[in-house]
C-alpha cells in the first residue's frame, strides 16, 4: 500500500492498480478467492497477493498481462470512482505547494467530493497533521471514510457531513489552511476566516467558473485576506513520434539544397535506400484517437519489439478522447506513404515531440489568499 | 433580400446539424442524407441561406425563428445533494423510445416525454436542466441549418471530420497564414497545399479572380475539391496556373521540357501530367460544376473508387507515383474525374458506404494534343516564374518542407512575405536554420497559437473544457535582397 | 509601397520600413534631403530613394546595415506610432477571417484607435470594398485620416470623427460586417444591428475585460443574433536554439547508455574531439531579455558569419520585452560551460526549439456573432 | 500568538517591496540594503511575520493595517478621449521631486504631490488614476513587507533574479515535481539538482527530517544555498546523504573506492571530494548558521569572488571541472566558504556589487582525517544505495540528463515514480525513447504547463497581460519490473 510510505508486498486487502496499457488503468482492491475480468484477460486475485509491488503477471487465459502499482495519490487520482468532478494532478500540486502544506499541517477541505484532494493532502500532511474534510452529500461523506479506512490514512482524516456553507465548520481549533471546492465559495469564505490562523493562514477556492472567482475574490478582500491571486494551469502532454514526410520527388535535376546538412540524395537514383520505409514508425491510422502515442521510433520491427511496447502502444482505451469515434479512424496524409514501385521517393524519419491533440482546455480557476491578522502600531 | 442571399439550385450548401457539418450541393429532387436520414432539400431552393429547417417525412420544413428560440427554464432545484448516482431516474427505456419513434412522433415531443419520465429532472439546477434538454434535443431533433459555405466552416467540416486529410489545419492557423502572405486582390502568389485545396479556396476567396496563383501539386493533378464549395464565379479560375512537384527540375533555367527527364520518354512525362489537364476544361470553359466531390468520403469509400479506378487506368499511367498512398490518391482520382463523371453529392462517411458511385473512365481519343497542351502549359508557368517576380510563397503540405521551400523560395522577389505551414515545429526548424544561414530573410518567427474558446453565460462563464493541444507551427518571414 | 500590391522601387513620399536587426525595425516617411538616425547609423534619404525594396543600404559613417522593406499593413501593425493599445497579428486574422472579408466587403470599424486594424482591413477589401472607421478622440480622426493618404489607401476608407455609443454609425446603408473595439461595446450592438446585413452581417468585439464580453454577449443574444462565441488567441514564438547541455563526467567508468543511439564516449579518454566547443552556438548571457533568438547553430565560427547574422542576433532593442533590464544579463547555467582543461567532458549540442521565456498572456477576448433576421413560415 | 510566527535574531527573512523579494538575515544591528537604502531591521525582532513596514531614516517602523489599505478612489472622468498624447501634463520636473527628496519629504506626500499637479489625473478614468497611483508609490514610498520565507517565495525569487540559476523552474512546475515525486515523510529518495537547492529544500520541507535524501552533486560540493533560506531545525540535516557525480562510476558493484580512478592517485580523488566535506561540519554539528549566502549575487560579483578564489585554490584543485563555467562554480564557492567566512549578507545586485567582500582560505591541517572520513561517506552511499532500493528518483540539472538517468535509475525500487525537470523538451524526449525501450516504466508521460494570472478587478477582470512562455518539461513515469 503506498498510500503512505511503499511497501514491497501485496497483500490480501490491499487496493492494487492495474496497468493495463496505455492510459489504460483500474484500480483492483484484492481478496482471496476473487477473479476480475480486465481487457487483458481474466486476474485471479490470488495468483496477485504475495507478488511484488511494480511485477508483471500474465492473465489467467495467457491473453496478455498487466502490471500492478502501489497506489499513489496521483495513481489513485487516475483511477477512483467519480462521485463528483474531481481535481487532477496539475491543480493539485498547485494548491498543495500555495497551501504550504507539509507534515504536522492541518488542513480543512470542502467538499470532500470523491476524495482526490483529500489523498493527496494526507500524503503530504503525514505522519502527524490532520485533514478535516467536510462534505454536505451524505453517501459521499460516508463512502469516502470507507475509502480513507481502506487506504490506511483514516487516523489522518476525519470526514463530516456538514453543509458548511449554512453551519460553517463547527470546529474550536485553528487551521493552517482551508481549501474550498464548493459552489458558492464566498459564502464559505467567513466561516474559513474564523478557523483559519492569523497569522499566515492560507486558503484556496477551486471554481470552474469567473463568477465565482469574482465573488470570493470580492468577499476575501472585503475581509482582510491579503495577496489574493487567481491562477490557472493547464498540462499539455507530448508524445514522442517518429514521424515520416515524405520527402519530395522534384523531377531528375533536384535543386541543390546548398546549407543543409541533411543529404539530400537525388530521389531519381533512389537505390532503394529506404524505399520500404521504416517499420514500427509508422503514424497511419492513429489520428482518430486524439492523443496518439506512438512509442519512440526504434529501428527495431514492431514483431521484435519488448513486451512491454504492445501495452504503452495500445490506445484503444485512452481516457484522454472518450468522445473520439473508435469507427472512423482516417488515414493520416503524413503517415509513410512509401513509394515502393520505382523507389522514386525518400522518407526521411523526423523525431518529433507532438502534443496531444486534445487537451484540458479549463479545470477550473485556482483562487489563493493569506490571512495576516496582525496588530497595530508599533 | 438580394438575390445572392438565397438557396439556388447547383450552390454547395453546408448542412449544419448540431456541431456536425456537411456540404452538399443544391438541386431538385436530389436526395441528401444526413444522420441515417434521406430527404429532399426542394423545399429550400430560393429561401435564405440561414434558415433553419426540420425534416419531416422526406421533405423539410422551415422552422420559424420563434420555435428556435425555444429555450425553456424551468423550475430547478438549487444544488445536487439530493441526486444519487444511479441510472434509474429516467423510466422511459430505450425500447419505449423506439416505440415513440416507430409511431412517427416528432422530435420535439419525445424529448418532452422524457422530461416527464425523469424523477431526478425537476431537483436538476436550471443550468444541469438546460444541459440535459440540449442533449437530449440534438438526439432526438432532426433540426438543421443550410448555412453558405465559407472558410471558417470548411475548415471546421475537414478538422471534425478528416484532420489528417486537411493537414490538421486549425482556423486561426489558417487565418495567420492568410493575413502573413498579405493576401489581397491582383498578387503573384506562389504556393503549394495538401489540404484538398481549402487554402487555395481561402486564398482565391481573397483575391477575387485578379492576379496569378501559381500551384505546385504533389499528384498528378492538382487537388482543389474545397474549391468548388465556395461557389466562385467561373472566371476566378482563370487566374490558377498549376505546376507539378517533379517538374521543379524543370524550372532550372538550363532545361528545357524535352530534355529534362532523359530517361523517360516525352509521352510519359506528358502521361504523368494527363490527369492534370483533365480538369482544366471545366476550368477554362467556365461551365457549370455539374458533379460535386464530397469531401467526406469514408475511407472504404476511398479504398474501393481508388481501386476500381486504378484497375482502369493502369495502362495509361506508367509511373507509380501515387501508389501505397491511397488517401491522397483518392483526392487525385476525385479532381481527375470532375466533370466527367456524375457522383452523389451526399456520399456519406462510415456505414454508408454502399452507395454505388458508377464511374467509367473515359478514354480520351486526343491525347496527343492534350500532351502538347500540357506541355505549352508547363512552359508558361516556367516563363511566368522566370519573368515575373513572385509576391508570396505560401506552403501547406505533408511533405518535408525544407525541399521544396528552398525551389520555390528563389522565385520570390525581394521584400515578399512566406508562410510555411507544418504540424510538427521540427521540419520548420530546418527550413529557420536554412534561412538564418541564406542569408536572404529577415524577420523570421517560427510560432504556434493557442486558440480557446469561452463559454459565456449567466453565472457559467469559464474557458471551455476541451480545447485543441495544437494547431500547427507557421514559419513567416520577409524576403531581401543583398544587392546595395 | 505595399500596403496595396507591391512596387519595386522605392519612391520619395514613401513609407518604408527600417529594419535594423532581430526585432527592431522602424518606420521612414521617405523625403529626398533628409537624414534619419538609427542606432546602427545615419541614413540619408537620397541614398535610399530609387533603390529597390528588400535592398541592403549601409548606413553613412559604415557602421552597419540596415534592410529597407515594403510595408505591409503587418510590418506596420509592429511599427506604427501607438496612439493606444492596438491588436496585433494573431488577432487582427482571426478577426478578419471571421468577418469574412474579401475583396468588396463593405465593413465598419470604431474606434480607429492608431489604425492598425484599419490598414489590414482596407488591404482585404481592396480594390473596391470600403471600410468606413469611427472613432471618437478627434485628434486620433484626424492623424489615421493623414495615415491612410499617406499610404495609399484613402479611397477605400472613410474616418469619421463621432461618438458611436451615443449617436450610433449615422449611415444609411447596410453593411457585411462591423468591428468593435470600444471600451462599453454592449452599448454599440444595437446601433451595429441597424447598419449590418440581415442575410448573414457579421460582427466581431474586442474587448480586454470578461465583463465586457458578458455584456456584449447578453446583448447580442437578445438583438437576436446569432452563432454568438468567444475566443481568445494567443501566439507564442519558438527559437531555434542550439543549446549546449554539459554531458555530465560520471566517473572512470560511465554507465553504459544501453539502447541510446548517441554515442557516449567516455569522458576521460577525451582525444579532445569537441573540447573547445561550437563556436557559434554559445547561448550564453542572453537570458536578459527574455525574447532570446540565437540563429539556427551552424559549425561557421561567428566572426565568419554572413553579414545579415549581426542583424539577426541583435537582441539589444528587443520589442518583446520592453521591461526587461538590459545591465543585469545573468549567466546562462547551459550555456556552454567548456571544460578546455584536461578536456575530461564532452558537450553534445541539442538543436532545440525553444519558446520565447515571456509570451503576451491575453490581448483581449473575441467574440463573434452573425445576424439573420429571417423571414418566418415556409 | 505562537512563538515561531514572531521574526526572531538569526532567521532568515524575506523582504517583499512591489514585486521584488529580497532574503536576509535578521540580525540587530546589522544593516540591511535594498533599492538604494540602507536601514536596520532591529524593531522587527518579535514582531510578526506579515508585518508592513515603511523606512524611517535609518529604522523601519511598523505600518498599521489602516495605512495599508489607503486605496484612495477619487472623482474619475468617464474615458479618455479628452487626454492628449503629450508630456506635459505631470507640471512636476524631475528637479522638483529630487528637491522635495532632498527636503527630506516622506514619499506619501510626494505623491500626493504629483496627483495634485497633474493635469490629465482628474480627467482619467478612476482605473487609470489607480494605476497612476501605485505606479507613483511603488517609485516614491519605501515600503515593505517581511515575509517568512517559503518555496514559491524562494522559486519566484530565484526566478525574477536569475532565471538561469535556478534553470528556470518555474513555481508549477516545481509543485509537480514535489507531487509527481510523491514526496512525503519517511521515504527514500535519489535526487540531483542545480538549483542550487530550491528543490532540495522543498523535498525536506515535505519529509521534515524522516527518511534519506541521497544527493548527488555535479560539483565538488553539493550546492544547498536556498535550503539555509527555510530555517530548517538542524537535525533535518541528518537524513542527507551526499554523492558526487563523477563518482558514480563508483556505484558499480565490482569498484571499490581505491581502483575507481586508476589514472589519478588516491589523493587527488580526495582532493577532489574535499569541498563536499568542508560543509559537513556544519550540517552534521548542528550549529546555528552564522552566516549567509546571497543567491542575488551580481554577475559582477560572482566574478570578482571567482576569481580570487580560484586563485587561492589553484594548488588544491587539480582538476579544471568547474573551470570556465564561473557562474556554477561561484555557487560551489560560496557553498565551500559558508562556516569560514563571515559575509555580509546583504551583497546586492547590479550597481551596488562594491561591497568589498573579504574572503580567505582557510587551509585545514587535518587533510588526511578528511580525506579519509570522505572515502567512507562515499562507502556509506555506495552501501545504502546497493542495499535500500530507493522510492523515488527527481532530477532537475543543467547536464545532459539521459547519462544521469540510467545510471540512477536502477537503483529505484519497482512501483516506484520517478520525476526529471528540463527546460527543453527535446533531452526529455531522449530519456523518454529510452524508457520505452529498457521496459521498465509504465505511465511515462512528458507535460507541459500553462501557467497563467488572472487580474480580478470590478469590472477589469482578464488574464494577465504578461505571461511566462514556458515553465519547462517534466518526464514522469513509474518504474516496473517484469518478474513474473
Amino acid at each position: 500500500m503506498g498510500f503512505l510510505g511503499y511497501s514491497d508486498v501485496i497483500c490480501d486487502g490491499d487496493k492494487a492498480i492495474v496497468y493495463l496499457g496505455y492510459n489504460s488503468m483500474m484500480s483492483l482492491k484484492l481478496s482471496h478467492g476473487t477473479v476480475t475480468q480486465t481487457k487483458r484477460g481474466a486476474l485471479r486475485h490470488s495468483d496477485i497477493i504475495g507478488k511484488k509491488y511494480g511485477c508483471r503477471l500474465s492473465t489467467l487465459s495467457d491473453k496478455g498481462y498487466v502490471h500492478l502499482l502501489q497506489p499513489t495519490p496521483e495513481l489513485w487520482t487516475l483511477n477512483l470512482p467519480h462521485r463528483t468532478q474531481i481535481l487532477y494532478f496539475a491543480d493539485i500540486s498547485l494548491i498543495t505547494l500555495q497551501l504550504e502544506l507539509k507534515p504536522g499541517s492541518v488542513v480543512v477541505e470542502s467538499g470532500t467530493g470523491s476524495g482526490s484532494v483529500s489523498h493527496a493532502f494526507a500524503r503530504t500532511i503525514a505522519p502527524n497533521g490532520h485533514l478535516h474534510t467536510f462534505e454536505f452529500h451524505e453517501q459521499r461523506a460516508v463512502k469516502a471514510r470507507e475509502d480513507f479506512k481502506d487506504h490506511g490514512i483514516s487516523h489522518l482524516v476525519t470526514v463530516a457531513h456538514r453543509d458548511v456553507l449554512e453551519h460553517g465548520f463547527g470546529i474550536d481549533f485553528t487551521v493552517d489552511a482551508v481549501f474550498l471546492d464548493l459552489p458558492c465559495p464566498w459564502r464559505a469564505v467567513s466561516h474559513a476566516k474564523k478557523i483559519l490562523k492569523t497569522s499566515g493562514g492560507k486558503i484556496c477556492s477551486f471554481s470552474p467558473c469567473i463568477e465565482q472567482v469574482q465573488r470570493t475574490c470580492e468577499e476575501l478582500g472585503s475581509l482582510g485576506f491579503s495577496d489574493i491571486s487567481t491562477f490557472e494551469c493547464l498540462q499539455r502532454n507530448y508524445e514522442h513520434r517518429t514521424v515520416i514526410l515524405p520527402y519530395p520527388n522534384l523531377g531528375t535535376k533536384t535543386v541543390s539544397r546548398d546549407d543543409s546538412k541533411q543529404a539530400s540524395p537525388n530521389p531519381d537514383d533512389s537505390s532503394s535506400l529506404q524505399d520500404t520505409g521504416i517499420p514500427g514508425t509508422s503514424t497511419e491510422a492513429r489520428q482518430g484517437d486524439g492523443a496518439t502515442d506512438i512509442a519512440s521510433g526504434t529501428t527495431t520491427p514492431e514483431a521484435g519489439k519488448p513486451l512491454d511496447r504492445q501495452g504503452e502502444t495500445d490506445r484503444e482505451e485512452s481516457d484522454r478522447n472518450e468522445g473520439g469515434s473508435q469507427a472512423k479512424r482516417p488515414k493520416l496524409c503524413e503517415g509513410a506513404p512509401q513509394d515502393n514501385k520505382k523507389g522514386n521517393s525518400l522518407n526521411y524519419p523526423t523525431k518529433c515531440a507532438v502534443p496531444w491533440k486534445d487537451m484540458p482546455g479549463h479545470t477550473g480557476f485556482l483562487t489563493f489568499a493569506t490571512l495576516y491578522i496582525l496588530p497595530g502600531g508599533s | 433580400m438580394a438575390s445572392t442571399d438565397v438557396i439556388k439550385q447547383g450552390q454547395n450548401v453546408i448542412l449544419k446539424k448540431g456541431k456536425s457539418l456537411r456540404l452538399y450541393q443544391v438541386w431538385r429532387k436530389r436526395r441528401v442524407h444526413l444522420d441515417k436520414k434521406h430527404f429532399f432539400l426542394d423545399e429550400a431552393i430560393g429561401k435564405p441561406y440561414g434558415t433553419t429547417w426540420d425534416v419531416h417525412g422526406q421533405n423539410v420544413c422551415l422552422v420559424t425563428p420563434d420555435e428556435e428560440r425555444d429555450e425553456d427554464v424551468r423550475e430547478g432545484g438549487t444544488d445536487n445533494r439530493g441526486i444519487n448516482d444511479d441510472t434509474r431516474s429516467q423510466k422511459l427505456s430505450d425500447e419505449d423510445i423506439k416505440a415513440l419513434k416507430s409511431k412517427g412522433q416528432h422530435g420535439a415531443a419525445i424529448v418532452e416525454q422524457l422530461v416527464e419520465n425523469s424523477t431526478s429532472f425537476k431537483e436538476k439546477t436550471v443550468y444541469s436542466q438546460a444541459k440535459y434538454l440540449k442533449k437530449k434535443r440534438d438526439k432526438h431533433l432532426m433540426r438543421f441549418q443550410i448555412l453558405r459555405p465559407n472558410t471558417i466552416l470548411l475548415c471546421e467540416m475537414y478538422l471534425m471530420r478528416a484532420p489528417s486529410k486537411n493537414i490538421h489545419l486549425r482556423i486561426d492557423t489558417l487565418a495567420q497564414i492568410l493575413t502573413a502572405a498579405n493576401i489581397q486582390s491582383g498578387i503573384n502568389v506562389m504556393m503549394m497545399e495538401t489540404c484538398q485545396g481549402l487554402l487555395l479556396g481561402a486564398i482565391m476567396e481573397r483575391m477575387a479572380g485578379k492576379g496569378t496563383v501559381v500551384q505546385i501539386h504533389s499528384e498528378s493533378a492538382p487537388v482543389r475539391l474545397a474549391v468548388e464549395a465556395y461557389n466562385f464565379p467561373s472566371s476566378y479560375k482563370d487566374t490558377l496556373h498549376a505546376f507539378p512537384l517533379d517538374q521543379l527540375g524543370f524550372l532550372e533555367p538550363k532545361e528545357s521540357v524535352e530534355s529534362n527527364n532523359p530517361e523517360q520518354s516525352t509521352s510519359e512525362v506528358s502521361d504523368r501530367l494527363q490527369a492534370c489537364k483533365t480538369e482544366e476544361p471545366q476550368a477554362t470553359n467556365g461551365k457549370s460544376v455539374e458533379s460535386k466531390d464530397c469531401p467526406q468520403c469514408s475511407e472504404s469509400d476511398a479504398k474501393e473508387r481508388s481501386v476500381g479506378h486504378r484497375t482502369q487506368k493502369e495502362e495509361e499511367r506508367s509511373n507509380g507515383e501515387e501508389e501505397n498512398d491511397s488517401n491522397v490518391e483518392d483526392c487525385d482520382a476525385a479532381a481527375d474525374d470532375a466533370g466527367m463523371v456524375a457522383m452523389e453529392a451526399d456520399c456519406q462517411s462510415g456505414e454508408g458506404g454502399t452507395q454505388g458511385q458508377k464511374r467509367k473512365f473515359q478514354v480520351n481519343p486526343e491525347k496527343e494534343a492534350r500532351k502538347q497542351r500540357r506541355r505549352e502549359s508547363l512552359c508558361r508557368v516556367r516563363d511566368l516564374l522566370h519573368n515575373t517576380k513572385m509576391d508570396v510563397l505560401v506552403m501547406a503540405c505533408r511533405f518535408q518542407p525544407l525541399p521544396i521551400f528552398t525551389a520555390l523560395f528563389k522565385f520570390l522577389a525581394p521584400s515578399r512575405p512566406f508562410v510555411v505551414y507544418c504540424h510538427y515545429i521540427e521540419p520548420l526548424m530546418e527550413c529557420n536554420e536554412w534561412l538564418r544561414n541564406c542569408n536572404n530573410a529577415v524577420n523570421i518567427r517560427v510560432t504556434e497559437t493557442w486558440l480557446r474558446e469561452y463559454q459565456v453565460l449567466p453565472e457559467r462563464t469559464h474557458p471551455n473544457v476541451n480545447m485543441s493541444g495544437t494547431g500547427g507551427y507557421l514559419l513567416t518571414g520577409t524576403t531581401v535582397s543583398n544587392e546595395t
